[in-house]
């Protein structure tokens, strides 16, 4: 096995710079503002409020709504703003990794509303904007069960590597996303594209929840800078 | 899938006699927990397309047809033709699916079938290119829902192989530019056979080849794709949360029912 | 007058082979697979039922909606899913070939929805789902004043022909598609494109009601069968 | 027209009304049943079209006009022009229209026009080849409601006939691939003229030229376009069943009343 | 300063020839024609009515709803049938043109719906549209403070000028659409589109207003017209 | 902006507490009538654009972001590139904006920055010719809220001028035909600074950069474009009516104004 030598000099399980900020949307009940190298998500939460039209209420529980875009410029050619068949799928799953964070069944007929907009994207973009909606769900006042943490894990060539950047992500042909809430060990995202052996894939699954785990303390950290901030004042 | 199919209040009673069930090793229809339901393949089910397949579990019904077209390389991979995958989960096939462009969850089940087919390299598509950087084969896979009793995703991913693996493409004449969609020559080139496999977990259980009715009271789905040489080409997790054992298991369990499709698969086409 | 000569070697008066099986879609009320020569509808009926958004209910009767729609791959060259002009004049004069057979006014404020997708077309694909939408009604037991039957007639040469397939369409200047319920006599789809006197219409519209009446027992049959069927289990 | 329009609850005192005066032959406006109302026809309506007309059937008010441009010929016709028929039933003609994209009703009405002309090849499209295969005229005819008081599918048909005849091809420079909209040089050749006459069936009785409280109780609706050498175009029912009868008179009504009406087109395009 | 010269021989102060025409659509409850030059608008007023759907109700007052849309064959090169951003736009500007002169807050959950065709366009349709709006309005018999004239004016050259037509718009870029109110003096709509010192800019908008008063007076001449044709029959 | 914001019934007695204190010259937040609150911009906020600015307005928090590509000049304007504007009032930045198309507000945003832009010639499209008639640079400039809280033109105008004036073009290969958007060179060619000022009128008073508090109660809006040199290129009002004289001071106001932000601009840029 030859020396890993990764783009930005990184080693295998190290993740680029993180910025956490929490309370970034003033209008917003909660919202974060996460960076992780040069890709960066902003997450607001509107609600608990009442879902209109009323016959997607539901009656014994509260629904989750979670719309991920990417701003047009985010990207190296220009996208169009409205969803893609992409950025539906993303809703989808960034919508069940969060779920199992929440007590739904606390807000009968009411709807959670989180917006994700991407304003770089550089890799890890769907992770990046679980990170900065879990923190802003909490930022909400929200009860949870637990925070989420996400980070994806992938192969360069015979190494398992945490948090491809773009370069490397173009480069390498396995990408393996996932959420975890490390409290109950529960993987709440899980998707991979690639083609390893499955003894491979545990392994890359292993490297990524250790990633969830990071990031997951630093969601923390930053509610408590807000939280001690907000105290000093 | 559908709306109304993820607004259902989870039946209480519908759920206890399926968990109960199951804690004896048994299920609604029979089956064991690892056992699929009576697997149809049929191709050959639309004259106009260049391959098709019709695949029936159980009551569960889809089809599969490939259109093949030319048109331009994406300018990345100037010289691999370009796979395009839908799917429509029609009205026709359950009260719950509505009239309209495609939802979250036709969305979801075309992007998994895709992934699989393409992280696999399932297509040679290095063989469908006509002109480098200018005229390539298009591969339009288009998935459609005749009747919905569940595990859509594997059904499909299994009609998808079998519409590719029995697809012709059409006699292209390159001096006037123009396809014969009537005659058609050589087989689509396809290496590899990766195929999904669903692993449905209800309380302490992972089940294959749920039915709608066990879907509606399931804690969460899990999904892989395997090839014959025992690779995963793709995963997803929809719904609730898995353990990281949980996942373990589903390796093993998608493997083996894999490669029992895949044998149902070559007998069908033989 | 030179000797007819079809594509298929059919005599004028002469329908494809014919194939039809109700019960075909599980959860529907009611369904049936209609094959003529390469050509296949699908046809499942839901309802009736009750009819939302609440607005678009009638006091007083039923609303009958009929959706028809293409397989992008049943044609020679890929159709995008979705309406387009020309299905939705299909939805429009489908459903009022229908509505003469049923009693929507004994189902106030409730909706009866067809759904026909064309599986493989090689001419003829309304009068088909017509046909497989007649026998799904009847399979669903929606009380009907009669089945209606449906085919198309046209010209080719000097030749007035039944039932023209895709070859023989593609060549002829002349289309006529009819519907009808024999035992009222009603005509209750009658289009054409063409270019022919009136003597001659005529002539191509009673040729075309020979060939709904076999479909119309062409029906039967296959709702016999299923009935047959069912009383031998 | 309209979705109200449909859904309205035959009003049975109109409808008795109506249908009572039939039975002695007379009409609420005092016509008799193969009577159309007074036909208003005004060429040249708006100054940027290659053609336009106006066409009021009584208070029923629509405007047709045809704008030309260069476009690709469809490749099994490389040497035709294109003819495309749009149709929009504004909101501004009728509360009972509404905005938006165009509903089934419009599309219908585009479609029963746009057939006449295509099927009896009114329009000499071999005369509107540029380049075969690279170049031909593209026709666009579009038909639009200002005030919606029955028989569309007529007044249209005759409006895009009048608009057709008095089109002008705008000056196209073969060297500059541009054109002059400025400048109008030869016509669109027109070779024939295919109308749309409806017959509308109350009770027992064929009418024509039927207005909005007409067609509201109305039991059918049949539509024939004839030439003015007797054949039959395009045909189309709407609504309600007819028999085989019913069809044969309406032969001889549509192209009495076809020959009318293009008698009055003759004349307001002198 | 050389002496202008403009397309039409008109001088710098006066409209093209003006017909205005109310009560042209009789399923309306208002409407009318106005040409200005080959210029076309025709507007018609339904309502007041109930808005549906009633969640875009508001209490205490009405609501006035714009459609404006050119016909596809109106301008030189085709457009396409449907919304545009240049008509958003308009619709929102002409709303806010008319509202100052309707007393809403007597018709609350209601609607007005103005509809705007532009027939023919050369040059200064949204000013016509107003106009034909406002005429309309009056002919529904809807109260009015008062009527809104509406015109445009311009400069061409050294020449602050009146009424721009299509080849003047072309070749001059400077734009200024206005809607007033004489009784009240309320300046109801201005847009500039151009590059000019503040000055020159005050000198254009005094003579839109100018043109916005003959056009008023024309509308009332239409309505009395309307009026006195009434009486006589 | 946003739906409600224009349906909200005016709060009696907000406006009461609000034009009370404008009548002693205050405001809610102790400004002036005449004064901004504090203007925050920072440039380079996306990697991956050609150039971006965030520009906060006290609590309005927007992004201009531009993207190039090479496009087909306009028939007309076959020597010139070619600028297209987009704004997004997205819902992250207000419980008043809604998902889907861009409504009335968002396009109204976006085509009055534009024309300031456009009608000062503040970006020398003349520059951005490639080869005249086929090839011209398109400048894709993106509007983006983040969080309301009132002024959005004015915010947006300045964020869209900070990101074209920090712009650089990606590197252009004319043999390949490609670009290279890792490396950039020369920088977009901005002539002018066009900014937009908005007054809001409210009872007598006019007040410059009104928070979303103040746009709920005020009578009118009119925004003017100012350049440095003094010249006007662009107005629009908005809401309800002004008077002429109250036209004339906002020659003034949105003059001085102007200058206040180009000058805070030019420092931000430094």
């Amino acid at each position: 096995m030859t020396k890993l030598k990764r783009k930005d000099n990184r080693k295998a399980d190290v993740i680029r710079p993180i910025s956490i900020q929490v309370g970034v949307i003033p209008n917003a009940n909660g919202s974060a503002m996460v960076s992780i190298g040069r890709t960066t998500a902003i997450a607001a939460v509107y609600g608990p409020r009442e879902l209109h039209p009323r016959r997607l209420q539901i009656a014994n529980k509260g629904v989750l709504r979670t719309i991920y875009s990417m701003l047009p410029f985010s990207v190296d050619e220009r996208i169009r703003p409205g969803p893609s068949r992409r950025s539906s799928e993303i809703c989808k799953v960034t919508r069940q990794a969060l779920e199992p964070a929440l007590y739904l069944e606390e807000f009968p007929k009411a709807t959670i509303d989180v917006y994700i907009n991407i304003l770089q994207a550089d890799a890890g973009t769907r992770t990046a904007g679980i990170n900065a909606a879990s923190a802003a769900l909490a930022d909400a006042g929200i009860p949870m069960r637990d925070l989420v943490g996400s980070m994806a894990a992938g192969k360069i060539g015979d190494d398992i590597v945490l948090d491809l950047e773009g370069k490397e992500e173009e480069e390498t042909d396995c990408d393996l996303p996932v959420a975890y809430m490390p409290n109950s060990k529960k993987i709440t995202l899980l998707q991979f594209d690639g083609d390893m052996p499955p003894a491979d894939v545990k392994k890359v699954v292993k490297l990524a929840i250790k990633g969830c785990e990071i990031m997951y303390e630093k969601q923390k950290e930053a509610l408590r800078d807000k939280w001690v901030g907000a105290q000093k004042k | 899938m559908g709306r109304s199919a993820e607004k259902v209040i989870p039946m209480t009673v519908q759920h206890s006699y399926i968990t109960k069930l199951l804690a004896t090793g048994k299920r609604a229809d029979g089956r064991t927990v690892d056992q699929f339901r009576t697997v149809t393949i049929t191709p050959g089910v639309a004259a106009k397309a260049e391959g098709t397949a019709r695949v029936w579990l159980g009551k569960t019904d889809v089809v599969a047809g490939v259109k093949m077209s030319i048109g331009m390389p994406f300018s990345d991979k100037p010289n691999d033709g370009v796979l395009i995958v839908g799917a429509e989960c029609s009205p026709i096939a359950s009260e719950n699916f509505e009239s309209g462009p495609p939802d979250e969850n036709s969305i979801e089940l075309a992007r998994v079938v895709d992934r699989g087919i393409r992280e696999s390299k399932a297509i040679d598509t290095e063989k469908l290119c006509i002109t480098p950087g200018e005229k390539v084969w298009m591969v339009n896979l288009d998935l459609h829902i005749f009747n919905h009793d569940g595990n859509l995703i594997d059904a499909c991913s299994l009609a998808a192989m079998a519409a590719l693996q029995t697809a012709k493409l059409p006699k292209y004449d390159p001096k006037t530019e123009t396809l014969d969609t009537m005659t058609h020559t050589d087989p689509l080139p396809v290496k590899r056979v990766p195929l999904a496999v669903s692993v449905a977990k209800i309380g302490k259980d992972l089940i294959v080849d749920p039915t709608a009715d066990e879907e509606a009271v399931m804690d969460g789905r899990l999904t892989m794709t395997t090839t014959e040489d025992g690779n995963i080409c793709a995963m997803q997790k929809g719904t609730a949360p898995f353990m990281f054992e949980e996942i373990e298991q589903a390796f093993d369990i998608t493997k083996k029912k894999g490669d029992e499709l895949r044998k149902a698969l070559a007998a069908a086409l033989k």
